[in-house]
């Protein structure tokens, strides 16, 4: 058995946290949160459970959609999506997210595309996963320039969906919305808590000791090694092989 | 005049952006439905745009967009920020014709600050409280996009790509370029019929062969990544950007 | 339990409905989108109504609704009258999960005037008046239709019927009757994918042949004018209409 | 040259109402309102000039919508349907139309089967044609037992439709929101103002000695029943059988 990588240890986290939905919602251009949720689908096929179904956004070949770009966002409020990711130019401590820009705004000293359509999902779909790699101040700021989605809303303002966690290439935190903020669950191997003190722009909860983010067994890492990422070019073949590039 | 301008994945005339350019225009108001690329970049670093109302403008993997980014920081552009939903939203209350869309999410967010045409309105069948943003109707003069195939009376097949009629719907006149011009009737077999934004929403519909590119049509062809690769590179500058556009041949007629 | 059911051209699942009255169901809901026919009476006659909420009931060329019509009389169903556009406006409002969509044209009428659920509220986009209707979203639990085929992944096409995504989208589950599943996946082919209600939405689907006879099927065959004739005589009374139903092998199980 | 038929008559009354329109709309279980629509067709074609288009309802071999059943009401809304037809169980003087039943609501003594779209195309579509060729007290009524459909609205309401006209088996009316009310424009021949008068259940105003209903000249009644009828079996086909069947 080779070391596990780091990757490896990402995509067996999201694995976890996605334990239980029926349906989840992953981006094309994500391999990490779409290997994680091909990951949990193989171990639940495994055991012979029911699997969960992944539907791949913006793939034009595996495109399950046929009402138009609104479809997605009607699913959500339809309450049909039950997990989701968002990354974001800066998150910040409460779960705001930014994708807009930094410094200033409108004439922001650097622009970012825009909001998409991360404030709508992250509203209503019920665990919403902030999944960015770099772990950095720059990123993790205390707070954002621009929300162009709230972590938490006002009372009386509706709202079923939001932040469930906080995945980072460092380490995993849990929101806690009644807070609001963030709680360090576990360092990935490599890092430690003053590390990840200095690479993080918000404060945020954490235990003395925390703990080592799980890595997986023998049985599940020979899933992802064999099964997810050798699913020949069925529907998610355009994953597999962008992980198996950045999968040595 | 308000311009309605497709997704990069629907459908991109580029053909008739590049046409548009020749041309020349000043203060046009683009809306993206619900994000641009390429063709927005474009139309802004040839200094045809005045406002841009969008949810995001970038290259994708090509990175951000060199001109509009530029004009963000200039200040050169009126930026009307949204969100996908919302742009889905304003285009189907011009579809229903109704002023309005509600739409929950959007209550603390900036782009709700910043968008006095939005507005919060508790929500009139509940009890209390339960504000809910009102979107009003976006109604383009004009939608422009690319697609496969139309018949001879107009009919344009868009296939599952539905935001294309949202497009059609919700503006004035639509005005498409397309692959191919079939000659029977795309309403006749209901095999087609079921893609089909019908010849009564069209205003004209003009061939153009990978019409497109460098973006690519789904069902057709492939985006040419070195190409938009190399306008990002290229258009990092303003001369830099209308270097390119001469090399590939569009320069303002004026 | 409230159940959406397509009007008579869109593809009704009479095969699901015999199946129904046949396992009884009492105090049902109906929501007819945006008309009833058939397929309504049969319900109403069989006693398994509660309330219909619809823009109209009839057996169209073959006359009046008999069933419906006896039980508006006799005051045994509950009536929410509506008008097409209306029961549209409250299945897009649960598709887009907003709790109601506004519009236009219904004020003066004595459908507003009856239904207690619907609001008027002066438009806040506009500067003084403008009263506007609030029609709060219809979100039945199940959709019942019948389509030409469904491939084995779950994933039915409807075609151009899109009235039939509507109700899918808005109700909880949807099932479906087929006239055939086929084995290539419908989505695989932009060509039928323009057409397909996605898995996504649907329950579960059955192979029904002529599961919408006697009214037809879009593309697959007429309606059958001479059973809706003989039905609309039958059914003019109680007694003919359950002998009409034992003919027909349709009888309640209990 | 034969004798003109009473049903030519309508139609070429209802191809004058229609006149100038570029968009109108049509049931397809409506022959004389669709013949009217294709002799406006005709005539325009004929002379040279622009035709209107013509989209049948309904049909399901000629149904020219993709978006479901809602698309004929959002087309009307978007402003492009210029014209469209409407019955009524009841029809009363200031326009309304009554489509859900006579005696009580909503224990109805006669039950029809209901609103339909009515109301909507009436308050946005600029020509509506109010069209039932019964003219008898039974039908045009005093006052509808129910609004399906109002003929006006009440000021600050938006309304930029309505009816302009009430086309029967005896007659034409022009309607006059501003009063609001019918004006007999013209009787048809075989019938007179007693005729009218006893057969309406409705005041209106009307001339002393009201015109008669015009009568198409040679060369539109050649157009009528040669074209019209006989267009082979393309896009209005069934309409010229149905036609063919009614017109002997």
């Amino acid at each position: 058995m080779t070391a596990i990588l780091s990757r490896e240890i990402l995509i067996y986290a999201i694995a976890q946290l996605l334990d239980g939905v029926k349906h989840v919602a992953v981006g094309a251009s994500s391999p990490i949160p779409a290997a994680g949720a091909m990951l949990l689908r193989a171990m639940k096929a495994a055991k012979g459970e029911p699997v969960p179904r992944i539907s791949v956004l913006g793939s034009v070949e595996h495109n399950f959609f046929t009402n138009g770009s609104a479809e997605l966002f009607d699913c959500a409020a339809q309450g049909r999506i039950d997990a989701f990711f968002l990354g974001g130019g800066q998150i910040d401590g409460v779960g705001n997210v930014n994708l807009v820009g930094a410094g200033g705004y409108p004439q922001s000293d650097v622009r970012w595309p825009g909001s998409f359509g991360s404030a709508y999902p992250y509203s209503v779909v019920p665990r919403v996963i902030l999944f960015r790699e770099e772990h950095s101040p720059r990123v993790l700021v205390d707070k954002v320039d621009f929300v162009s989605a709230p972590g938490v809303s006002e009372r009386g303002v509706s709202r079923s969906g939001g932040p469930i966690a906080l995945l980072t290439g460092k380490g995993l935190f849990r929101f806690d919305k009644s807070h609001p903020g963030f709680i360090l669950d576990s360092i990935h191997p490599g890092y430690d808590l003053d590390e990840i003190k200095a690479s993080t722009g918000f404060k945020f909860q954490h235990a003395d000791r925390p703990g080592r983010t799980a890595s997986p067994d023998g049985s599940t890492l020979s899933l992802l090694r064999g099964k997810v990422l050798d699913e020949p070019a069925g529907t998610y073949g355009e994953f597999a092989a962008k992980m198996r590039a950045e999968l040595p | 005049m308000t311009i309605a301008l497709p997704v990069d994945y629907a459908g991109v005339s580029m053909a008739m952006t590049r046409e548009m350019i020749r041309r020349g225009a000043s203060d046009l108001h683009l809306v993206c439905v619900p994000t641009g690329g390429l063709q927005v970049d474009q139309l802004i670093g040839a200094g045809l745009v005045g406002t841009v109302e969008t949810s995001a403008v970038s290259l994708g993997e090509a990175g951000g967009a060199p001109r509009f980014n530029a004009a963000v920081r200039d200040g050169s552009i009126r930026l009307k920020d949204a969100t996908c939903p919302a742009i889905h939203a304003g285009l189907m209350a011009a579809q229903k014709g109704i002023p309005f869309l509600p739409m929950r999410g959007l209550i603390g967010t900036d782009l709700l600050r910043h968008r006095k045409d939005w507005r919060v309105l508790d929500n009139p069948l509940a009890d209390a409280g339960d504000p809910i943003v009102l979107i009003p109707a976006i109604k383009p003069d004009v939608a422009i996009f690319h697609a496969p195939m139309a018949d001879r009376f107009g009919n344009v097949w868009i296939g599952r790509r539905r935001e294309l009629a949202a497009m059609a719907y919700a503006s004035t006149i639509t005005l498409v370029t397309v692959e191919r011009i079939v000659e029977e009737n795309l309403l006749a077999d209901e095999l087609t019929a079921a893609g089909v934004l019908p010849a009564l929403y069209i205003g004209a519909v003009g061939q153009a062969p990978r019409g497109a590119w460098p973006y690519g049509l789904w069902g057709e062809y492939p985006p040419d990544v070195a190409e938009l690769n190399r306008y990002a590179q290229a258009a990092r500058t303003a001369e830099g950007f209308f270097r390119y556009m001469a090399e590939v041949g569009v320069e303002a007629v004026s």
